[in-house]
């Protein structure tokens, strides 16, 4: 039950503990490094229900019958370059939060807005 | 900034290298794995190298940054134009096969056009982005 | 002119009007003028429409279909023509009182004011001329939001808070109530006309037709049933004209008028009356009466006096509707006729009486009708016109409720009826007296703000006392040509019977 | 090329966000956005035409036939929502020139402009791809656009506003991607036509299961759906005005059309609402968001966050009908969409006019705005009467058809539930009226013209818009029920 799901499982204790991550930390920087485990736990769910047991990459070559199935990987490619964008951007907000509000911190921030107010 | 001597000599030799390395997995991606997704960031990671070594300074008078912006602009305009133009000789968008008499042919050359495109576009991001986080301090708070 | 472009002129003008009035601020002559001309013009054409009602046709006109299956129509009924003649009569002579009032009492925003005033009075042609439930609702909402800047005229704390209450009530019930009931009528038949003999009859089954009924009854707050009332009051806070016309006539009139529309034409007295829950209706309708009536007696300021009195005047309406027979709706309709002219001259008079003495509170009003003879007279005639008394109008219809009532079998309401006249006579009739025969306050000369005397008080501008001798000829007019408006609403009387 | 019109319909925003940062100067780069909008207005609108008359169209990406291919295909749903998203995009475009200037500043305004054609493509995108994962990546692409235009806010709590929608926009996307990969492992296959075929064969089968719950809860992120709304006020308020008009009016609206689709014609009603009871969950959802939203708004000082709070109670009011699913329930629903993208693009514009005059919209600093700018104020009034849903208005309309939708239904308590909730309405909108109207303007206030012409021109367009729709009804109804009864399945 355990083995035969492992990558599953993997894949909930991946997403769970980036969710966490992402929920519980006040650190702006903390809570990206959450979101990329979470999306990480995304691509290994992709990848490994592509893979078939003795597969091959899918390169048409003698000998070779068995391939894996490459449709995920295109997929999780094109999820990665939307992720590495996404971390991207959050670092460069977080990099002008740091300029505008000399914090990084969630609760600072939100003390400093309501200052403000 | 110091310089490290091993650090500055290594990073030369492997320049070339990692190009060299980012243009094959660029053009043989039609036929092996590869394409433009990888071999913009490989390319990318070799002017990354290059900032990391030689500070970001250097590495800008080596790719001013009008020049990454064209990169990123050219890329995608690259990808679309390829797409429009099989749309003008009577294709649907991005359907190569009408791009030459062979429709093999344009199979190739199609995808030949659209990945450098995004490998243009994606190596351009990268060094942007590093260029943007790095660079950062030097602009005034 | 055909009778449909009549119609659409009759809503028209008074919007045009508007636009002049707006696009005229800075020459107070000609924006007053604009009024005027614009009030004469409506009401020459809501005349021109009558002959044909009288000759038993139904001019009609249907503009766009506004959702498949409901269009935005009109179509004028006796009751209708009735109200518009009304509506539109008064409102010249309203313009004639404005200026005066406005004028002595040195209002600001007074462009507003008659803006507002020329789209209530257009929205007020729409109810009347409404075609099926849903055109009346609409223009029931822009009558509600155009009257709301009137009532908050004053900007004043009170003004917008009372301005709060008008709007929270009279949309909070609409939308809420009325707009499901439409809703509701609509899922249940499939139209929204205005038929005779009634839409719901065998749709509608007995507790649904319950419910409907009660969410048509408060949901037309404008017709003040208890305990959905305070709005009325809480509108005093108006310039008078705004009183007068809109809170005596058009505005708790469109509420009436639509209640009887709804009982007539969405219900049907036959349906209303053989399915037996409309009971709680008559019963709700009286006992606002009475009650109404006693809380006017407690009340010292005059304006708020005449408002419970009209939130009981209209309760009169309801229940000759809700009796759902012939004589009882021909009474509900003569009252809406002969409550406005006696209420819109008994607000007059308010008004008259604030303009020329700037007092507010019946008891301060001692020996003020020497000072005032013609304000006073005015007033001892348009109350005698809303107690029922001959030879003003508003006997002919309180004699016509009572018929309904022993029609109808509920010999109670007869009894209530008088009751509630008695109360009217307590209510009214002591401040003619007082004014004539109580002897005015002692002069203090300290020269305070205090000064209860009544020295150096002239009779109102005479803008005002004109508008009052109008309106108190037509009480008097009424009842001597009463046998007009019967003929009017015969049809409507004989489909209720 | 008319055959090319699903394609061309991306590409051209697609094709204009390189252009504008390659061009570079301010008015370039409007004027290349401006053209691009408009050009996909015309598209389409023709492409409406097209699918009103022939029924739906099907565009296979380089030629590659469905279900391996990319297909685009273009039925009345996603045909009315694209004429909704470029037809405000339209309007708005010339608002922005004065607008960006005065909020943004001068520096590098082709970046917002390059930003703005990303998002608007993005959001083309979402509504014409049939492939579920092809919609991933364009509401991707959407989103970050997205995040770049909050962020360009005047305000620094901008940059906090943008990176809360980041986090929680990622997490929902994220959602949506768990839930195709699921659906791809059940059924092998991508393409959303070829999907519903699998699914209902496959029937309610855990990973099925699964995959709906990441979708619905993914989505529902998306749209702003109450408890999932609280990215929303904020990304609003400190977005500049015109980001703000234009999200409000299309990127909530593109995200319940992806709602539909899952809902209606991926999923199938009878799994979607038989076999799983979202349509109690959503309705109760919905009822708190109607509710509370509202209430919300009416303590918000700031007008464009009370605004935004509105827009959360709006979106209560589709989603409301999305529950009936019954045909005149999502009638009701797409009528409101089209509806509500008016009326809050409207009131967003007229706030931007008093922004870009006032710099606030604080509501204590509009006593007497009313006399200071009337136009403005007008407008602002009038999309408050539409939001209340007074006759006449198109906010009417869409209530008239929810509350008949809510009765056919049975669920009569939900209509008068519905017409309450429009009370609360009443009160925030008429806080703007006794401000703006009864109140003096303060001794202190300088002296302020109206707006200038070509902020008012589009305001007043889409204002005027929200009568001309609450009086002639026929366009957006008539693809409202056409759209229902194709995907309701020819309305019950």
């Amino acid at each position: 039950m355990f083995l035969d799901y492992f990558n599953y499982w993997i894949v909930v204790f991946l997403m769970m503990a980036g969710f966490y991550i992402v929920i519980a930390h006040d650190n702006l920087i903390k809570k990206i490094v959450g979101l990329n485990i979470f999306q990480a736990s995304v691509f290994v769910l992709y990848i490994s229900f592509g893979k078939i047991t003795g597969g091959t990459a899918p390169i048409i070559a003698e000998g070779f019958s068995v391939y894996s199935n490459p449709l995920p990987h295109v997929l999780i490619l094109t999820a990665i370059v939307v992720g590495v964008a996404t971390t991207a951007l959050g670092l460069a907000l977080v990099v002008r939060i740091n300029e505008a509000y000399g914090t990084i911190e969630d609760d600072e921030i939100h003390k400093a807005d309501e200052e403000e107010d | 900034m110091r310089s490290y001597l091993v650090l500055r000599v290594v990073s030369k030799l492997l320049m070339p290298f990692i190009l060299l390395f980012a243009l094959y997995v660029q053009f043989h991606g039609d036929f092996g794995p590869g394409g433009g997704f990888q071999a913009g960031v490989i390319f990318a990671s070799a002017f990354i190298l290059y900032a990391l070594i030689f500070g970001v300074k250097d590495a800008g008078a080596v790719l001013p940054r009008g020049i990454l912006r064209f990169g990123i602009a050219m890329g995608v305009l690259l990808y679309a134009g390829v797409g429009v133009f099989n749309l003008l000789v009577g294709g649907n968008f991005l359907d190569y096969n009408v791009m030459a008499k062979d429709p093999t042919l344009g199979q190739h050359l199609g995808i030949w056009l659209v990945e450098l495109g995004v490998g243009l576009t994606v190596a351009s991001v990268m060094v942007t982005i590093f260029f943007t986080f790095a660079g950062h301090r030097d602009r005034p708070q | 002119m055909t009778s449909s472009t009549a119609i659409a002129f009759a809503i028209g003008v008074p919007l045009l009007g508007t636009l002049l009035i707006l696009l005229h601020k800075r020459y107070p002559n000609i924006r007053e003028a604009i009024t005027l001309g614009t009030a004469a013009t409506l009401f020459l054409i809501v005349l021109s429409i009558l002959p044909e009602v009288l000759a038993g046709e139904r001019p009609n006109l249907t503009f766009i279909e506004f959702l498949p299956g409901i269009s935005i129509a009109f179509e004028v009924e006796p009751l209708g023509m009735l109200f518009a003649m009304i509506a539109s009569g008064l409102w010249i002579v309203t313009t004639f009182y404005s200026i005066g009032y406005m004028r002595g009492h040195h209002e600001k925003n007074q462009t507003r004011f008659y803006a507002c005033f020329a789209i209530a009075i257009s929205s007020t042609m729409g109810i009347c001329f409404a075609g099926n439930m849903l055109t009346l609702f609409i223009f029931y909402e822009v009558l509600t939001l155009s009257t709301y800047p009137l009532v908050a005229h004053h900007q004043s704390p009170e003004a917008k808070a009372a301005g709060r209450v008008y709007l929270g009530i009279l949309i909070g019930t609409s939308i809420g109530f009325l707009l499901l009931a439409i809703l509701w009528t609509w899922h249940l038949t499939g139209t929204l006309d205005f038929e005779e003999g009634g839409i719901l009859s065998g749709k509608a089954d007995g507790p649904l037709a319950g419910i409907l009924l009660f969410l048509y009854m408060y949901g037309i707050g404008k017709a003040a049933l208890m305990p959905i009332h305070r709005w009325l009051p809480a509108a005093m806070v108006a310039p008078t004209p705004v009183s007068a016309l809109l809170h005596a006539v058009a505005v708790v009139k469109a509420g009436v008028f639509s209640v009887v529309k709804v009982i007539v034409y969405i219900f049907g007295t036959d349906f209303l009356s053989s399915i037996h829950h409309d009971d709680w209706l008559m019963y709700v309708a009286a006992f606002t009466l009475v009650a109404a009536s006693c809380v006017a007696l407690t009340k010292d300021n005059l304006k708020a006096r005449l408002a419970y009195s009209t939130i009981s005047q209209l309760s009169y309406v309801i229940l000759g509707a809700a009796l759902a027979t012939s004589a009882g709706v021909l009474g509900s309709g003569m009252h809406i006729a002969m409550h406005a002219f006696g209420k819109i001259t008994l607000f007059f008079c308010a008004g008259a009486i604030m303009v020329a003495s700037h007092k507010t509170e019946i008891s301060q009003m001692d020996g003020l009708g020497r000072r005032m003879p013609f304000t006073f007279i005015a007033f001892a005639i348009g109350a005698m016109c809303v107690i029922g008394l001959p030879p003003m109008g508003g006997s002919w219809s309180k004699w016509y409720l009572m018929v309904g009532s022993a029609d109808a079998g509920h010999f109670i309401f007869i009894i209530v009826l008088m009751i509630s006249s008695l109360l009217n006579v307590a209510y009214l009739l002591p401040i003619v007296g007082r004014g004539f025969f109580r002897p005015a306050p002692p002069e203090t000369n300290d020269g305070n703000h205090q000064d209860h005397s009544h020295a150096g008080i002239k009779e109102a501008p005479a803008f005002c006392l004109f508008a009052m001798a109008i309106s108190s000829a037509g009480c008097i007019a009424l009842f001597f040509f009463a046998d007009r408006i019967i003929k009017l609403l015969e049809p409507v009387a004989k489909a209720a019977g | 090329m008319v055959a090319h019109f699903p394609a061309l319909l991306v590409i051209i925003p697609l094709i204009g966000a390189p252009i504008c940062m390659l061009v570079r100067v301010r008015d370039w780069s409007w004027a290349v956005a401006t053209i691009c909008t408009w050009a996909s207005f015309a598209i389409s609108w023709l492409l409406l035409q097209q699918v009103i008359s022939d029924g739906s169209i099907s565009y296979q990406m380089g030629g590659w036939a469905p279900p391996i291919g990319i297909e685009y295909r273009i039925d009345m749903a996603n045909a009315f929502v694209m004429l909704i998203v470029t037809g405000i995009g339209s309007v708005i475009m010339p608002y922005a020139r004065e607008s960006v200037r005065a909020e943004y500043g001068v520096r590098r305004v082709y970046f917002f402009y390059t930003s703005y054609l990303l998002c608007f493509c993005g959001l083309l995108g979402v509504a014409a791809t049939g492939d579920a994962f092809n919609l991933f990546v364009f509401l991707e692409i959407n989103s970050l656009a997205t995040y770049v235009l909050v962020g360009m806010g005047k305000d620094r709590r901008a940059l906090t506003a943008a990176y809360q929608y980041l986090v929680l926009g990622t997490i929902g996307a994220t959602f949506i991607v768990i839930g195709i990969g699921l659906l791809y492992a059940e059924t092998g296959t991508l393409n959303m036509y070829d999907l519903a075929d699998r699914i209902e064969k496959v029937g309610a089968s855990r990973t099925i299961g699964a995959a709906f719950a990441f979708l619905v809860v993914g989505i529902s992120l998306k749209l702003a759906l109450f408890p999932l709304h609280l990215w929303l006020p904020n990304a609003y308020t400190y977005a500049p005005s015109m980001v703000s008009a234009f999200l409000a009016a299309t990127a909530t609206k593109v995200a319940v059309y992806v709602l539909l689709r899952f809902l209606f014609s991926v999923f199938n009603i009878e799994l979607t609402f038989d076999v799983l009871p979202l349509d109690y969950i959503l309705a109760a959802l919905a009822v708190i968001a109607m509710f509370a939203a509202s209430t919300v708004a009416i303590f918000q000082e700031n007008l464009k966050r009370m605004l935004a709070y509105s827009s959360v109670a709006q979106i209560g009011y589709i989603v409301l009908g999305i529950s009936l699913h019954n045909a005149a329930g999502v009638t009701a629903s797409v009528l409101h969409l089209f509806n509500h993208a008016i009326i809050k693009g409207g009131m967003f514009l007229a706030l931007g006019c008093i922004v870009y005059r006032l710099g606030t919209v604080n509501i204590h600093h509009l006593q007497g705005i009313g006399r200071r700018m009337p136009l403005t104020t007008a407008a602002l009034v009038t999309g408050g009467l539409g939001l209340i849903g007074v006759p006449l208005t198109a906010g009417f309309v869409s209530k008239w058809y929810l509350v008949i939708a809510a009765i056919e239904k049975g669920w009569w308590p939900l209509g008068l539930l519905v017409l309450l909730s429009s009370l609360l309405a009443v009160v925030y909108v008429w806080r703007i009226v006794e401000v703006a109207y009864m109140k003096p303007v303060p001794e202190n206030a300088e002296q302020v013209e109206e707006a200038p012409s070509s902020l008012l021109f589009p305001t007043f367009i889409l204002i005027g818009a929200s009568i001309y729709f609450g009086i002639d009804t026929d366009l957006p109804l008539d693809a409202a029920i056409e759209t229902a009864k194709q995907l309701t399945g020819n309305g019950e």
